[in-house]
């Protein structure tokens, strides 16, 4: 019989004010096993841990159950304060009675009637705990970085400068990401090429850091600490090692209409290519479905001109499979496509763009060279309408419910450069809120409208309207005005609402990552642990984990680095040692099991058992500790009843089954 | 193939055209209309209140006898469209509208918006082709530049409705260039005219449909086509500017060598 | 039918997975978003450990209404785990039905840990569901019955 | 006539609208055909029912000015719709005081020949009981 200690935490009102806590204890003491129950107001704090191990030694404890938070939470705090006092961490179990109970509820007598329910399942699952040992398992001392955007390059440069190898997988020919694409950044104006090429430079040239380019994750296996991961090299067509990078093949290529994805397919670019001049690698790839040469066979001119050599048509996609420790997501976003919005005509006219559309604009290296102009005949604006919030915060299914958080920050910044650059060109905004929490951030804004005269109306554009001599009309509200304003512009900038890049579905997937409904993944907890996946060894850098803009993103890679570092330093981990193991004498080695461990975890071995007096040799499952994750699927599957979870037992389950039905 | 068809009370009267050169059409193009039975008026206006169950009823009944021959009901009239799609939509996805409306109706099955309802442009673009159209057309309109007035009620709500994209739809365009005419595409095509208000509104509708048919003149349509008689109705009435407006079907009867058919 | 007329108070389980199900519980506490406190949880490391055997259970000893919780399709944490679960559970049930637990009693969800709104509108319906039954009598043991 | 507050319920069931949801971008005023001739503007719609100040909506201009026309609807980026507020609003006047926009006595005078038979159908399931 265990001798079980119950702690009910008060967790200052959070559980005090709806259960209430001395009837929760006064009740379990009546629980088979139960020796001793208190509560006090904060478990969790030094006191409330000191109260634990008093209790352990004074009443000879076996097992613990604390009445509190989620184990989530502090089921950590509390095993660990167990073992300072010298039981099996595993003993300890968590009723969960503030999220799952005092949170929710309202009525005390019903909350306190959940709470000691819930009490009673934990008492009755401790009972049959017994104590486990975890394991360990090694560390690869790698880490691999999933994008190459600021977040990723950020990622990598903390990681490697601390001394560990890291790999870089990006899918487009060169690394840089959005920042690339950007002409100016907030609130500070500096060009972003001017502060992300050295970045780039140093990624490339740092001896820690490998990067692949123009190549995707493929598969994923293991776990923290060893992952295995296949990465497709896609066939480039050119000899990374041969290429002087002149540009040649480029200027001459016949091929010149695919639409240029750097920007933004405002303009087209030739069939062999590097996305833009400070590419890294600058390496140009061959767009096999542009290029004459696979498309028709006939071609061969940047073969021919090629000083070096290095263009290779019969080139194949290789995979490449290495080991890391950690794994950093770093995929970053794009903006949303903006069928469902042709209110705004931005599928109806050339002069309706998106803001990132304006970024290439402006850009010295963009379509128009960095003149301002309208798309359809070239034309010099003067007066130009900004919408905001286009796709955000929408909960119609149009849109994203969320708030895209840069954009007001951008259009300040574009509305700004135009009025600096182009003092002829009048800009309007039109704005639900101007939201600029951020150092520096509001005082930006505001400088847009008071020394550069931006007009700022606070409502929504109902419709953009095409006039027959090729003007917009703006149709907004003026809701400070209670008007309904129609304004003729020359150019619409869209505020575009920005989405988690597509694929990183796939990637989350691979990593057995959560992600929530908008694509974003999930954090292990939403405050404390924000650059941590749920799942061990993942880390999430930048946007794919929320929307934010370029100072937050670095300092999010930088928190994501320091987290793996973390990992990575360690040479030896913990594993979980609550995995399955099978009953020996059950076993009849039909191998069910095996085939639904998605690990690979149990294998079959020849062994003498002691049956009830008779010795004989039988077909066994064994379980390799170090590949199960507990996850439970071979207890289930198992038809002999054979293959039990530790911590997780059927008995336990039953037990805590009986204990909520009683 | 057979349809069953609604015609709805202004095609029986003020709009005869408009559903004449429907039939003259459909018969062209292989396809029946057969007009259900005994049907009612559909009252015009889909009732937005929640509440509302008898000013349905007229609907429901005309979804239950294509139903029990086991044919589409096809429509016409954009406001009979409009309110049928809707009520059979509330049908379809709204238990309580259907519990109420099947306790009025008892019906010998009950109705649970299993017929589909289609927009005769809805037949011309799914169901027959408008490349299909193309090949059965003997008097192409060749060099007309024809502005599609589309209106609200074809188009919105449209997660309802779902008969195109209701900022930017296409398929009136799409006709227009089946019948071999040139499609003009203007931004007010999907915005009100004000039907509606034009009984007592008569200042309102003007402004309405003066922009409407100034953006259309202005990007070089001839004319103006549209599926609706109060649309119709309105923009001739209210409006002076001078831009002929016709029934799709006039056009489609037209292009079919159909037209005499049908007068 | 019971003749007490003491209000109907369901007992309801709900096996929800460590990684999804119960953090989406957990926010959906941490949100204050309310369910009846006639539903209990209890924590599985994944979906794929229910065995069919807790759920006769739990009605064998008087649930009125079990639900399972787990990641959603392709986001299990283990990969394969909820696609037992959603073969196991689809036999199951229909052999419940079989024998007379009505199918309204037991429920498969999908709750992320992001969808606290949905663990507790889904916790609502199913609870909602559960009293339109009525009390479960048919898996409960007779013999313990005063 | 029941209080204010009774009311503001009714047009929320009549309309099955949560006003609630509403963040004041005013892309309902901004889609408006009608905005111009509306006293009570699209967008406060929301704010006049929440705030029970129903009265003043049963006064106003704007019920018998929307178009029913559904850009609101179609719009809204929150899915409130101001449209059938403004509906149930006219609902609820026609039901309750027998208000009309439109009396039997002008209705000759208002014909023509070609007028659609279906104008003069909505016009009175919008305008009368």
């Amino acid at each position: 019989m265990q001798r079980i200690g119950v702690f009910v935490c008060h967790c200052g009102s959070n559980i005090a004010a709806t259960v209430d806590v001395k009837k929760v204890v006064e009740m379990v003491q009546m629980e088979p096993g139960v020796v001793h129950a208190e509560d006090y107001q904060y478990m969790c704090s030094e006191a409330g841990q000191a109260k634990i191990a008093a209790a352990i030694h004074e009443k000879n404890l076996t097992g613990i159950v604390v009445c509190s938070c989620s184990p989530r939470m502090h089921e950590n705090t509390f095993r660990t304060a167990a073992q300072r006092a010298g039981l099996n961490p595993y003993m300890v179990e968590i009723a969960n009675i503030r999220e799952h109970c005092s949170w929710i509820h309202k009525d005390m007598e019903e909350a306190t009637k959940k709470a000691v329910i819930l009490a009673r399942a934990a008492i009755a699952k401790v009972n049959l705990n017994t104590p486990l040992q975890p394991g360990e398992s090694r560390v690869t001392k790698r880490a691999l970085v999933i994008g190459g955007g600021i977040a990723g390059i950020q990622t990598a440069l903390d990681i490697a400068d601390a001394g560990y190898e890291v790999d870089i997988v990006e899918k487009t020919p060169s690394i840089g990401g959005r920042m690339s694409q950007l002409d100016k950044t907030f609130p500070t104006l500096d060009c972003s090429a001017c502060i992300l090429t050295p970045k780039m430079v140093e990624a490339a040239a740092h001896e820690k850091i490998k990067i692949y380019t123009y190549s995707e994750v493929e598969k994923v296996s293991g776990f923290v600490g060893d992952f295995t991961v296949d990465i497709r090299k896609k066939a480039r067509s050119v000899d990374a090692n041969k290429c002087t990078g002149c540009g040649v093949c480029q200027e001459k290529c016949p091929s010149k209409k695919a639409p240029s994805e750097f920007n933004r397919g405002l303009n087209t670019r030739s069939a062999i290519y590097t996305p833009f001049a400070q590419a890294i690698p600058n390496v140009p790839v061959i767009d096999r479905d542009a290029c004459l040469k696979f498309k028709t066979g006939k071609c061969g001119v940047c073969e021919k001109v090629c000083q070096a050599g290095a263009i290779d048509y019969t080139q194949q996609d290789e995979i490449v499979t290495e080991k890391y420790g950690a794994i950093v997501v770093a995929t970053g976003f794009d903006t949303i496509k903006l069928d469902n919005y042709d209110e705004y005509a931005y599928n109806q006219s050339k002069d309706v763009i998106t803001s990132l559309e304006l970024e290439r604009i402006m850009n010295a290296a963009g379509p128009t060279k960095g003149h301002l102009e309208r798309l359809s005949d070239g034309k010099h604006p003067h007066e130009m309408v900004f919408i905001q919030c286009v796709g955000s915060r929408c909960s119609d299914n149009r849109g994203k419910s969320y708030c895209s958080k840069i954009c007001c920050m951008y259009t300040a910044k574009h509305a700004m450069l135009i009025r600096d650059k182009y003092p002829d060109v009048n800009v309007t905004v039109f704005y639900i809120d101007v939201r600029t929490p951020g150092k520096n951030f509001d005082e930006f804004y505001r400088r847009a409208v008071e020394e550069y005269g931006v007009n700022y109306i606070k409502g929504q554009v109902g419709k953009v309207i095409l006039k027959p001599n090729g003007k917009l009309l703006v149709q907004g509200s003026d809701l400070l005005d209670n008007k309904q304003i129609l304004k003729e512009a020359d150019m619409v900038v869209l505020a575009t609402a920005i989405e988690p890049e597509p694929s990183v579905r796939q990637i989350a997937t691979m990593l057995t990552a959560s992600i929530d409904t908008n694509n974003f993944l999930t954090e292990a907890h939403p405050k404390l642990r924000p650059v941590e996946s749920p799942t061990a060894g993942v880390f999430l850098s930048g946007v794919c984990q929320g929307p934010k803009d370029i100072p937050e993103t670095v300092a999010q890679a930088g928190a994501a680095a320091v987290k793996a570092i973390g990992l990575l330093a360690k040479d030896k981990l913990m594993t979980n040692p609550c995995t399955a193991k099978a009953d020996e004498l059950m076993c009849n080695g039909c191998s069910t099991c095996a085939n639904v461990c998605p690990y690979g975890a149990i294998s079959y071995e020849e062994k003498e058992v002691n049956d009830h007096g008779i010795r004989e040799t039988r077909r066994i499952a064994v379980v390799n500790n170090a590949l199960c994750q507990g996850c439970g699927a071979c207890t289930v599957a198992c038809p002999s009843g054979s293959m039990d979870l530790q911590g997780f037992s059927n008995r336990q389950i039953i037990a805590e089954v009986d204990a909520i039905c009683r | 193939m057979k349809y069953s068809y609604y015609p709805g009370c202004t095609l029986r009267t003020k709009a005869k055209d408009l559903d004449a050169y429907a039939r003259a059409s459909a018969k062209a193009l292989g396809f029946e209309l057969e007009e259900i039975e005994n049907w009612q008026c559909c009252g015009g206006v889909y009732p937005l209140g929640t509440d509302e169950i008898a000013t349905k009823l007229s609907s429901v009944r005309a979804l239950n006898e294509a139903k029990e021959k086991g044919q589409d009901l096809v429509t016409l009239c954009s406001a009979c469209h409009h309110v049928i799609k809707r009520v059979n939509n509330d049908m379809k996805n709204n238990e309580d509208i259907r519990t109420r409306a099947n306790n009025y109706m008892q019906l010998e099955q009950p109705y649970a918006g299993e017929t589909n309802v289609l927009h005769f442009l809805e037949v011309l673009r799914d169901k027959v082709g408008f490349d299909q159209l193309k090949e059965k057309v003997v008097n192409p309109l060749t060099g007309k530049k024809i502005g599609a007035y589309y209106g609200c009620l074809l188009l919105r709500p449209g997660k309802v409705l779902g008969f195109d994209n209701p900022e930017n739809p296409t398929i009136i365009e799409d006709f227009i260039r089946a019948i071999g005419a040139t499609p003009v595409v203007y931004p007010y095509r999907n915005e009100c005219c004000g039907g509606y208000i034009s009984l007592k509104e008569k200042e309102m509708a003007k402004n309405m449909c003066d922009k409407i048919k100034d953006s259309a003149a202005g990007f070089g349509a001839e004319m103006l086509i549209t599926a609706c008689p109060l649309c119709m109705y309105n923009l001739n009435k209210s409006s002076e500017t001078e831009l002929p407006v016709y029934y799709f079907t006039e056009l489609l009867a037209e292009a079919l060598g159909v037209k005499e058919d049908a007068e | 039918m019971s003749l007490n007329n003491e209000e109907f108070r369901p007992k309801i389980v709900a096996f929800c997975c460590n990684w999804c199900s119960y953090a989406g519980a957990d926010l959906a506490g941490s949100s204050r978003l309310a369910y009846p406190a006639d539903v209990k949880i209890i924590r599985v490391p994944c979906s794929c450990r229910v065995n069919p055997m807790f759920i006769l259970r739990a009605f064998e000893k008087g649930a009125d209404g079990v639900i399972l919780c787990g990641c959603h399709p392709g986001d299990c944490h283990y990969s394969t785990g909820n696609y037992y679960a959603r073969r196991r559970m689809t036999l199951l049930f229909s052999m419940l039905d079989y024998i007379g637990v009505e199918n309204g009693r037991t429920r498969v969800e999908w709750v992320s840990a992001a969808e606290g709104v949905k663990f507790s509108q889904t916790m609502n319906e199913f609870v909602e569901k559960i009293h339109s039954l009525g009390k479960n009598v048919r898996l409960g043991d007779l013999r313990c019955r005063n | 006539m029941s209080s204010a507050k009774n009311q503001a319920e009714k047009i929320k069931e009549i309309s099955g609208v949560n006003p609630l949801k509403c963040m004041k971008c005013g892309k309902c005023s901004a889609s408006c055909p009608a905005f111009n001739e509306m006293d009570i503007k699209p967008h406060q719609f929301v704010s006049y029912v929440q705030n029970g100040d129903i009265e003043a909506l049963a006064n106003s201009k704007s019920l018998w000015k929307c178009l029913s026309c559904f850009a609101c609807v179609e719009r809204c980026p929150r899915d409130v719709q101001p449209g059938k507020l403004i509906d149930a609003a006219r609902q609820l006047v026609v039901r309750q005081k027998g208000q009309t926009g439109l009396a039997p006595e002008e209705i000759p005078e208002l014909l023509d020949p070609e007028l659609p038979q279906q104008l003069l159908v909505s016009a009175f399931r919008r305008y009368r009981r």
